[in-house]
């Protein structure tokens, strides 16, 4: 299956594109998609720990196995306020 | 509890805000807290911070939080308001108010709310630099300004 | 530390003081706090308070803390106003604004100059009965209401 | 010499009366005077252990020593706010 991700702040920036859509196997693990973005981007693996991680409006952290349709959110650190 | 939630490009008119206020007779504390811009960030003069949300989960993460704040505190109403976009120096880019009978819980919740939305609300600050500064730095950084800051 | 101190049987318009802020391009955080008249008073309804002062008392402890204040907390300012004489319910009868560069240290100052208060400025609460109550009792009692209460 | 002192709150109520001048030795202490306020309007007395005493615009223990001129105030908790 096809999972987009989308990037925010200077994630975005640092993979040089807002958005990338990925293929997965079928319940493949999110930490597994993270890695993949991260091949692909290795400006973003050096940020690792930092990345905050969500499915849809949630935050899920690397377990979590991916469905069709879910829409993944990668970002750093918030700021609000 | 009384819930309003505004996410906007606008400035927040604080002054039109209070004379919106709306208390019920056993309300006897409101604060606010106002957010305001700083001149500077990590020690470099700026205009102003740009913020950037993920809007949709914003909207929710701020909403789960004013659910787990009526758990703990008898809050009678909460108003929130961040702006995205282009916020300059000395303005609030944040407002927040917290009604309810007695000063305890309404200082508590709304610690804990601004305290919790700086972890949890998928906002982020990317400072305004000076024209001049921008000019000058234009050739070797592409980006300035948008990596990691203190907040 | 800008100091503003106000004690005035006027009504305390919110909304004016916000517009008369003044802000310095240091500044990042300002909480207001407004302690509001409420509808009961030691379980029985009430019109409002009225608000007796050792006024000039009032204003050198008022002031005594301002100074405490500024001692342990970097404030940019505090607007203190607080009313005496009748105050109605839901009207506020005191209202302060901390300015700072940082919440936390607006917080912890807002919330330690209210206690304090409490302790040390010589203000007192007299509960308006309603009409029909003040009727009623006028004949056991000639003092309603002037007695001590939780506060 | 003859100190002033003033109720404030309740205190005016259960006293009677906003002010009452009293007489008392050079330096006789605080306590003393507000001994003879309490032998003199009794509904005070009960109200001893929550009495506040002021002399000028400063709060005092009683074992302060009058001066001619200082100005008492006595009243109860305060409730500002």
């Amino acid at each position: 299956m096809r999972i987009k991700v989308t990037f925010y702040s200077y994630f975005r920036e640092l993979a040089g594109t807002e958005t990338v859509s990925l293929d997965c196997t079928e319940s493949c693990l999110l930490g597994e998609l993270v890695t993949q973005v991260q091949d692909r981007f290795p400006k973003l693996k050096s940020m690792d720990r930092s990345t905050l991680i969500a499915v849809g409006l949630e935050y899920q952290d690397r377990s979590y196995s991916l469905q069709p349709g879910d829409e993944v959110s990668l970002f750093p650190p918030v700021q609000g306020g | 509890m009384k819930r309003s939630l505004t996410i906007t490009r606008d400035p927040i008119d604080e002054s039109d805000l209070i004379q919106g206020r709306d208390l019920s007779s056993e309300a006897g504390a409101a604060i606010t807290f106002s957010g305001i811009v700083r001149g500077t960030e990590d020690a470099a003069a700026i205009d102003g911070i740009n913020y950037e949300a993920h809007e949709a989960m914003a909207r929710h993460q701020f909403e789960k939080l004013f659910e787990a704040m009526e758990t703990r505190w008898p809050i009678e109403s909460i108003r929130l308001i961040h702006r995205i976009g282009p916020v300059r120096v000395s303005e609030p880019s944040l407002w927040v108010e917290v009604i309810a009978g007695h000063r305890g819980e309404a200082f508590a919740a709304c610690q804990w709310l601004i305290d919790e939305m700086k972890k949890k609300v998928p906002i982020w600050k990317h400072p305004m630099l000076p024209e001049s500064h921008r000019l000058r730095r234009s050739r070797s950084d592409p980006n300035p300004g948008s990596r990691p800051s203190r907040g």
